[in-house]
């Protein structure tokens, strides 16, 4: 667990601020620092982040289906501070049954199409997200692709083909 | 004004009814800055599709444009036109069958792709490489660098109108294939690196083809750019618009030469060294205008940084292994597949299961690919099959930038503001 | 007295034949297969937003108008232009009048703004 | 004995339909619906080493209106696959359809929820070309195909 010098500064930093709120601190190969914090104090921690420690630049948000029976889904979301150089990642587990989070597109611009991916892919409801609306998929898609229970081959009639026949009028 | 419905009462789709409704008003109801003069209730709104299907969108992408005359008010991207699920199919496959796909990401430059997915896997793994490979390596990313900005040098100046710059940079980029060709298998999408190291050496004569490459390209950029530097069209069309500052390119998420056309120095090779580039000596290009002129001078001068890198890993390079020797985390070589018992199960094995990383791993390690940090986040699950790969695609940050830019521009200007942003539709629809 | 220009009839009636022939020829040879969507508009693959004859920004109007005064200007000076060394002082006095009537209307739409496009005051998003 | 001895010297004649058949062959304009990674090398077949305007078909129309030959480059995804009808729909009547790359033709390598297995799900495909991405000689062998194809059409009666 060798975290390198200005992670933990902030990690400490944090800490202090959400005294039981950061939950583990993961580390692999000296570079990648991930941090859990709670759930209800994710967007906190993201401001204090933001205003005390620059991290002003958000490079992916991005979610994961851990399919356990509880907590099951994770968004992380990827930061990296300008000024001292530092790039984090803040991770929260998410109950299956309520998947709503606050979203951050009011600290970074970059968060809105982020986040509609996420929502895209595992059904996460970003509150507050100026519209959030499917990123890849077409709106008429009702499943979330990236769940480990959908197929990877797709379900047959979920999306609908255009027709062969163009002089038939379509409904 | 425009009554608020207006958009939706005036379209009928015909298929993805949900869809394009909810496009349609996302774009109505989407706040905008751009102040338009004239209310009188002659002069209405007019809505501009520059559909999937458009010669000057570099591929599939498709943006809502609203006009008051020339002026774009308010703009609306919708990409997902390429979205294949390929995080979907990652998690399916092990990490060596997963290389092909990283080719058909950002298809203008497929060996840095899968550079960055390998040092990615490594990294996870924990796989030594030797320094042969690396600079192989970085050959080949450098290489792929240049092809990728000569597309987007034909493209965007064919777009402003200048069709001989399409000819003159398809045919240095044919050289470059036929270089990848000779060294690394196919034209581009070559699935070169292996988890480990490289899949074949490099030829001397293929050394000599980059070197004769490099010089005649060096003067053929030199003559280019005295074209197109100081060519009062190409100026006039590409100053002073699309300007974004430093600040809200950060904001909006912008990577890549957009970024530092900002005045933002954000390079990978240099913010956290990956391979050899922490011995090699070039510099960081960074313009401080932020328009769509200070994306292509950026991107010029990369394309020297590129050469020179190249010229320095030929030299520095020495001869050596090109692949781990550890049997267990990499290919063995194929004459001791053929020749020795344990080398053709270690192949077997290698195929079958994978390098198998530690359980609960997670790991993130990124490259500066031509368009920007290309990035791949894994998860694994001590099985040969990533849990969950994550991909960090520059294309798509940009296009998001780019939506923020399009605003306040004129129409005309859209193809070449595009075209500046470099997007490539199979990396940004993952 | 006709005959010479004869050959010039036969000129013209040869082009004029074979441009026909060339438009006609499609309408017998061609196949007719319409459908419904090969008479919509194209819209790039996508479904159009609106009829093509929709209203739009009166500044198009403006700068066609401009167009066809100042096209027509220069149909009158051809005829002078070409022979203003033999018509002597009388014609280039009338063809400067008729310049300086013009050049006054170029001016009024000057001031009125028709000619530069980016004449609406506009504040982009991140200057404000 | 026929009307070209007739005729004497320089004179051919031929049936209608041969001559017709002959310049539609020779005029084959591609519209690229350039999708994905073959999109590129779409574009090495018509740049200056593979030079397509050799076969006639140099002018690489974008609008369907005025193109004969669909070359389809890429995967087609669900949500593309309506405006790649559309547009087939909307190419004026004569026109071939060439599925390029494995991914066009079959699906390719992407047997995923996203992607349309094979682009023949909802055109009708004249040229499948193999390849990932094809090599753009192999492009020109499908173009010549196509215009063997054109050759022996049917005759021009049948399309009233």
């Amino acid at each position: 667990m060798n975290i390198s010098e200005p992670h933990q500064a902030i990690i400490n930093d944090l800490q202090q601020k959400y005294p039981d709120k950061v939950l583990d601190v993961k580390e692999h190969a000296g570079a990648t620092v991930i941090v859990r914090v709670n759930r209800d104090v994710v967007h906190d921690v993201l401001e204090t982040l933001y205003n005390d420690h620059h991290f002003i630049y958000l490079l992916q948000v991005f979610g994961t289906d851990r399919f356990t029976s509880e907590n099951r889904f994770e968004v992380i979301y990827h930061i990296f501070s300008l000024r001292d150089q530092v790039r984090i990642f803040v991770k929260t587990w998410l109950e299956e049954d309520n998947l709503v989070l606050p979203t951050t597109t009011d600290l970074w611009k970059a968060a809105n199409w982020q986040e509609r991916e996420v929502y895209d892919m595992f059904g996460v409801q970003f509150t507050g997200h100026p519209d959030l609306r499917r990123m890849f998929m077409p709106e008429d898609f009702e499943y979330y692709p990236l769940r480990k229970e959908f197929p990877p081959l797709g379900i047959p009639g979920s999306i609908q083909l255009p027709s062969t026949t163009p002089d038939t009028e379509e409904d | 004004m425009a009554t608020d419905t207006e958009f939706l009462s005036r379209a009928n789709p015909t298929f993805f009814k949900k869809h394009q409704k909810a496009y349609v008003k996302s774009l109505e109801d989407k706040h905008t800055t751009v102040e338009v003069v004239s209310d009188d209730p002659l002069e209405t709104k007019m809505v501009l599709n520059m559909g999937p299907q458009h010669p000057a969108t570099h591929g599939v992408l498709r943006v809502l444009l609203e006009l008051d005359g020339e002026r774009i008010v308010r703009n609306k991207l919708d990409i997902g036109y390429l979205h294949r699920g390929v995080e979907k199919i990652a998690e399916n496959k092990t990490y060596q069958e997963f290389m092909p796909y990283t080719d058909r990401f950002d298809y203008l430059s497929p060996y840095s792709n899968n550079v960055a997915y390998c040092l990615a896997v490594e990294k996870i793994a924990g796989i030594e490489v030797p320094d042969r490979a690396l600079y192989l390596r970085m050959i080949g990313s450098e290489l792929a660098r240049i092809s990728s900005h000569l597309l987007w040098l034909g493209t965007m100046v064919m777009d402003a109108g200048a069709v001989s710059f399409f000819i003159w940079t398809f045919r240095e980029r044919e050289k470059i294939y036929s270089i990848f060709d000779n060294f690394a298998g196919h034209r581009f999408t070559v699935s070169h690196s292996r988890i480990g190291g490289v899949a074949s050496d490099m030829s001397p004569t293929a050394v000599q083809m980059i070197k004769d490459f490099l010089d005649f390209f060096k003067k053929e950029l030199e003559r280019w750019r005295s074209i197109l530097d100081r060519n009062r069209i190409f100026v006039d069309r590409n100053m002073d618009i699309g300007q974004i500052d430093a600040d809200e390119a950060i904001r909006v998420g912008l990577t890549g030469p957009a970024l530092r056309a900002a005045g933002i120095p954000y390079d990978i090779r240099r913010v956290a060294p990956y391979g050899k580039y922490s011995e090699m000596d070039f510099e960081v290009i960074t313009r401080l205008e932020g328009d769509n002129l200070a994306r292509y001078y950026c991107r010029m001068e990369e394309m020297h940084e590129s050469v020179r890198i190249i010229e320095q890993c030929l030299a520095k390079m020495e001869k050596g292994p090109i692949r781990a020797d550890n049997a267990k985390k990499a290919y063995p070589s194929k004459d001791e597949v053929y020749y020795s018992m344990e080398g053709m199960i270690h192949d077997f094995m290698m195929t079958d299961t994978g390098v198998c990383p530690p359980e609960g791993a997670e790991c993130y390690h990124s490259v500066e690919a031509p368009k920007g940090e290309l990035g791949f986040f894994i998860q694994s699950d001590g099985t040969g099959h990533a849990w969950r790969l994550a991909i960090k695609s520059p294309s798509f940050a940009n296009l998001q930038g780019l939506e923020y830019i399009l605003d306040g521009e004129m129409v005309a200007d859209t193809v070449v503001l595009i075209g500046g942003m470099d997007p490539v539709m199979g990396d940004s629809d993952k | 007295m006709l005959e010479e220009y004869l050959p010039i009839l036969v000129l013209v009636s040869v082009a004029i034949i074979v441009a026909l022939v060339f438009l006609l020829l499609s309408i017998f040879l061609g196949p007719k297969r319409p459908n419904k969507w090969k008479l919509s508009p194209y819209e790039s693959g996508m479904d159009p937003i609106g009829q093509a004859r929709e209203r739009y920004s009166v500044s198009f109007y403006m700068i066609a108008m401009e167009f066809i005064v100042f096209d027509l200007e220069v149909v009158f000076l051809y005829p002078w232009a070409v022979r203003f060394t033999q018509l002597g002082w009388g014609t280039f006095a009338a063809m400067m009048i008729f310049l300086v009537i013009l050049l006054i209307g170029l001016i009024y739409t000057f001031k009125k703004g028709t000619l530069d496009w980016d004449a609406k005051p506009l504040n982009k998003p991140f200057k404000s | 004995m026929g009307l070209e001895s007739a005729l004497g010297e320089g004179f051919l004649t031929t049936k209608l339909d041969a001559v017709v058949n002959w310049s539609r062959a020779n005029a084959v304009w591609p519209m690229p619906m350039g999708l994905a990674c073959c999109a590129i090398e779409m574009m090495a077949f018509a740049g200056p080493k593979y030079d397509a305007s050799r076969f006639g078909s140099e002018v690489m129309r974008f609008s369907p209106r005025q193109s004969d030959l669909m070359i389809v480059a890429g995967w087609c995804t669900y949500k593309m696959s309506h405006a790649i009808r559309r547009v087939w729909d909307q190419m004026p009547d004569p026109k071939w359809c060439v599925a390029m790359g494995a991914c066009a033709s079959t699906g390719g390598m992407h047997r995923s929820y996203g992607v349309v297995q094979g682009c023949d799900n909802f055109l009708p495909v004249d040229a499948y070309i193999s390849g990932c991405p094809p090599r753009p000689d192999s492009l020109l062998n499908a173009l010549i195909k196509i215009q063997d194809k054109i050759k022996k059409e049917h005759t021009v009666l049948l399309d009233k």
